[in-house]
């Protein structure tokens, strides 16, 4: 066990996974430096240039290419940057690199990994803050990772590289700091495999990314009321751990979902309606979800805030369905 | 010899433009018992047939190895057969049966063949253009001695990834040949009306992408410098081939287009690539008697496809479910 | 009263604007022959190759110039083709349309359609047959407008020219030969109004877009039987009529939610969350969705059929429901 | 005169270059006051100086009209501020505050001032391309006598926006000028390692939108070619224009720059755009205390400007809910 930061542990799942296979290659803008956040640092010293590629400002390219060169062989790893950014190669990952295999009956596969930093981080404002992973969830043929600790973010990426279709791994731009421990070894997780943070037995939080944090935050403050939470974090969106979610709520009796995500259309609502349609009779209350308002985001940090859960919120809804 | 220029008929390889002849006879009497099929509904999806273009198709191909890679069009059927797919397999596909290449599932817009380097058709327009150039990434990641081709149409030009693409192959000197089939149109558009500039070549040549233009109805012509092209292109050095030519039928085999005058398609005819090659066959001293034989061979080989995709077996319901991808049960929350 | 296809109703609604509104202008590939299905068929003829404009192969082009069309005073209609193409213009619509309004503090706005042909038609296949409404609808700033009948099309279209934020205007292919009755005059939808294509006691379902229809269908057959089911058509999916949902169910007690979209992450999730969180106590049975299985749609019939949701299937659940 | 010489120093209108050179000088301050702000952690989001660059902001918007347009990049605040927006508004932008361009909502990135025709910087690189001919596409179906400038980096010319708005600028003969600022990098990154063939002039001539190349850190040179194409421009001929300069800081103001050596920058700053003006004013007469004058009036304008913002009221939270759409309550289903 050692204690790293999300960003060092991604880096380590990176690294370690080059070492394994010859055939994973990693393909963006400014890799060569490190990346933007610095998630590449140090890499293309070990692996050269051609394994830690930079790239030309062309995400449909480097998503496009990666397509194509997963095809064929190699295991590419995609840096989109921000997700934000990922919106210029839709195309490539919605109607390629998720079709291939079926469209073409089986012919190949599409073993890539397309990392896309999401989230609000310090007024990044409306272009630089999205999270949509409900997107991809709704998308046949794509995996769908969003890690909320370092330990996940190492051993879901690792996964993310071994699997052998096509993975959006959306890693939270605000946890790039957090630092926690991290298992020694080969530590490879399991796609659709919920983690219990917290157990409880008054309401069953759901969660995951960044926003696992601030529920976790909320649970202690209830616990200090009396209140016990479970607090669940889904780790992937797709495929997601329903056998958890529904065996925790079938205990506690009620549902609260948490995301950082615009609530309308959200991930959230395929919780919540998937828990409302299999558990309606244990509910002691209804299930409720917890996400943005419908709107952009904003610069100035009063406006931006307008857009960020709090734990105080998450307490309120929790205190209110326990009441019911 | 110059680019663009044919050998004289006395020098002739005679065999190797009978193979080509052949393969462009089979192009033209697969996709004509295709749109036959698809006017008697056994074909469902659209089709866009390449009848006129087979001369680029057949004259590139036939210039790769089994294990080099092509990337397609809507277009595909001549590319595809050219490579070396099976032609049944293929009608198969179009019919949405089983035994189709891909088991009837993409039909003839994502007609594709991996076991013979055959990565797809695509229904997006340049789509194909940064895939190919990956797979080429591929190539020279593995040290591999291949080449890609892909092969994308003259309205694909104004798309993004024609841009993209051509610039990644140029910046990591990938081992890719271009080929932009010129057909004057864009679906019922005429392309040159909606592209500034002078076009593909230009294009490909400001992006250090170096091109050369062929007569696309001249077979002798294209197989000449595609040989060249791609030899280089294997070397690592990325070329671009713009082959004119002329659709000669509408965009989709239910497209009467309209747009065009009845004159203008008249005059395409007389420049008919598989009519050009067997007068230059000929020329040669190929007997007609051959020739007409390899042109009925191939007439019959599609009906017997045909006949034989239409009689097969529809898929089986639950392949559906199946190549989705390796985790999650597609089946959640369904009808 | 006039008897009109879907398409032709389409067409009108064009027409009709353009003569209103000089500022109203449309452009997509081909339109100067009508456009791919023949929506524009004849209107060059009248308001002449600038105002319906052809376009280059360049959907991130005919996207993003009409962004910067729509911010200086024009209005602009544009063309995807299919709802599978706008996956090239992604950047454009999500990041550039939905956000500028808000993003410059209300300096401009985006009066844009964007006209995105959906869903299944004869052997399209994977990438000519999607149904990405919940995408649309998850993100803030834009209306998404899913019309199922002629009378629709034409009053929806109208509402959606003349409305001063981007419209994601999704008509059915499979609708387009539909006939039906449309009101004379210059009949104009509110946006966010569910239609109550019958009354039932028993049930509700609410669909949207072609799905309508079959649900409508399973609703006669169900009548049959004896059970009553209300069936809504959302006819806009952002602002939806949480209000007339939420009434109708209150008063049957039980909720089907019809989609011809990818049932995950679909936007029944959202209805039938709303539901479950609004009337749990009212509710005599669970809510239930129906949705495609998550897998791309094949080309073959048979396989297509898969994904297709057929008026058995749905009365069949309602069955379930009502027996609960 | 032929493009991108520029005028001797004898016949120079003295007016004309003071008033770029007070222009630049306020961009300069405007930019070394944000940067102090931003590592005093007033203003919260990343911003991009464009200092060594401010010539080419003055230079070609110095030769607009108020109601002519521009469209900008993450580097944006030169263009702005020399298309005549408030700095004050600007700074005020910049720390998230009330009376911001955009009321505190856009920030850096998304600097605009629709009001002086700026419509906007774009956190997104080449997407305002398209924007911006979408925006010359307006002007032309309205027939107005304006014209737009899209400003963009060396970096923007390898997306597929930078092929497809040039493009439909020359098909629909649109009123846009293009500036490709070339300053030699893309972030971390040297441009030309990810550029294949010779550069945005070249592309751009292939695409039919006929370029010119200028030093960019020369003032003169820059405002006479640019004055030359919006005219130009201005009458329906789309055209292009390369201007050659360096990004003095880091790409970002948090960025050291190590990815290129200090002796590199060093030589750089001796061809600081603004000292280059400022020695060909005092060449053309012009007085040293008046040029000292305009420099510290724009040192006080932008620290007042500053103290100003950073003293500003936050913008009220119901903000927020503002300006998202006309319909749909935008709160459902929110914390
Ligand atoms: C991105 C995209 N836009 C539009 C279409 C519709 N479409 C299919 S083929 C075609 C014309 C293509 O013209 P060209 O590239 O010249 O190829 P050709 O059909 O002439 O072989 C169009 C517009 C598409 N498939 N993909
Ligand atoms: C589509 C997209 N990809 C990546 C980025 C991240 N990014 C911001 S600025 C920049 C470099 C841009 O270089 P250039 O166009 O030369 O402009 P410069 O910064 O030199 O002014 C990059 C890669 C982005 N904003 N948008
Ligand atoms: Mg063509
Ligand atoms: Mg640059």
């Amino acid at each position: 066990m050692a204690v790293m930061t999300y960003i060092d542990a991604s880096r380590q799942a990176v690294a370690e996974e080059m070492r394994r296979d010859p055939m994973v290659w990693a393909v963006g803008e400014d890799l060569g430096r490190g990346g933007v956040f610095g998630q590449y640092k140090g890499l293309v010293d070990e692996f050269g240039p051609d394994r830690i590629s930079d790239a030309p400002i062309s995400e449909s390219c480097i998503m496009g290419a990666a397509v194509g060169a997963a095809m064929t062989g190699t295991r590419p790893i995609v840096e989109m940057r921000f997700s934000d950014f990922a919106l210029c190669a839709v195309d490539e990952l919605v109607n390629q690199a998720a079709k291939a295999r079926y469209m073409f009956g089986g012919q190949t596969r599409v073993p890539l990994v397309v990392r896309e930093p999401i989230g609000m981080w310090r007024s990044s404002a409306a272009q630089h803050s999205q999270s949509l992973e409900a997107w991809y969830a709704h998308i046949p043929g794509l995996v769908v990772a969003v890690p909320s600790t370092p330990a996940d973010n190492r051993a879901l990426l690792k996964a993310a590289i071994r699997c052998d279709d096509p993975v959006v791994f959306m890693e939270h731009k605000n946890l790039w700091a957090l630092g926690g421990d991290v298992p020694d070894g080969d530590d490879v997780a399991e796609f659709g495999k919920a983690r219990a943070v917290r157990e409880g037995k008054d309401l069953t939080i759901v969660s995951w990314s960044a926003a696992v944090h601030t529920a976790t935050e909320a649970a202690t403050t209830l616990a200090g009321e009396g209140i016990e939470a479970e607090v669940l974090d889904l780790r992937t969106l797709w495929p997601w751990d329903k056998d958890a979610v529904l065996a925790s709520v079938e205990r506690t009796g009620r549902l609260l979902v948490v995301q950082e995500a615009v609530s309308v259309a959200g991930f959230g609502a395929e919780v919540a309606a998937t828990v409302a349609e299999n558990l309606h009779p244990a509910l002691k209350a209804p299930v409720k979800r917890l996400g943005a308002p419908r709107i952009p985001i904003s610069y100035a940090p009063v406006l931006e805030d307008q857009v960020r859960i709090t734990a105080d919120a998450i307490a309120a809804a929790a205190r209110g369905l326990v009441k019911t | 010899m110059p680019a663009g220029q044919s050998s004289s008929a006395s020098n002739l390889d005679r065999e190797r433009y009978v193979a080509r002849f052949r393969e462009m006879c089979r192009i033209r009497e697969f996709e004509t018992a295709a749109i036959a099929a698809s006017n008697e509904k056994l074909v469902l999806g659209a089709i866009h047939p390449s009848i006129g273009q087979e001369a680029v198709a057949a004259g590139v191909c036939g210039n790769l190895r089994r294990d080099d890679i092509i990337l397609s069009t809507h277009r595909g059927h001549g590319h595809t057969m050219a490579k070396g797919a099976d032609a049944l397999a293929m009608m198969r596909e179009l019919f949405g049966r089983a035994g189709g290449t891909s088991q009837g599932k993409g039909g003839s817009m994502h007609i594709a063949d991996f076991s013979v380097g055959m990565l797809g058709a695509n229904g997006v327009v340049a789509a194909n253009i940064n895939i190919a150039a990956g797979a080429a990434h591929a190539i020279k990641l593995k040290g591999e001695d291949k080449v890609v081709v892909c092969f994308f149409g003259d309205g694909a030009i104004n798309r993004g990834p024609f841009l993209e693409g051509l610039n990644w192959a140029g910046v990591f000197k990938l081992p890719i040949l271009f080929v932009c089939e010129d057909n004057g149109f864009a679906a019922t558009t005429r392309t040159k009306a909606m592209t500034s500039g002078d076009g593909p070549a230009a294009r490909a040549d400001s992006i250090g992408i170096k091109s050369e233009t062929v007569d696309g109805n001249d077979i002798a012509a294209v197989d000449e410098i595609a040989s060249e092209l791609i030899d280089e292109a294997r070397r690592g050095t990325p070329r671009f081939l713009v082959a004119r030519t002329y659709r000669l039928t509408g965009h989709t085999s239910s497209d009467p287009a309209p747009y065009r005058p009845a004159d203008e398609v008249k005059e395409r005819w007389l420049n008919d690539p598989i009519e050009n090659c067997r007068q230059m066959l000929l020329t040669a001293g190929v007997d007609e008697s051959e020739l007409s034989a390899i042109a009925e061979a191939a007439a019959k080989e599609m009906k017997d496809a045909y006949e034989t995709a239409k009689a097969s077996d529809w898929p089986e319901k639950d392949l559906a479910y199946v190549d989705v991808q390796d985790i999650g049960d597609p089946r959640g929350g369904a009808f």
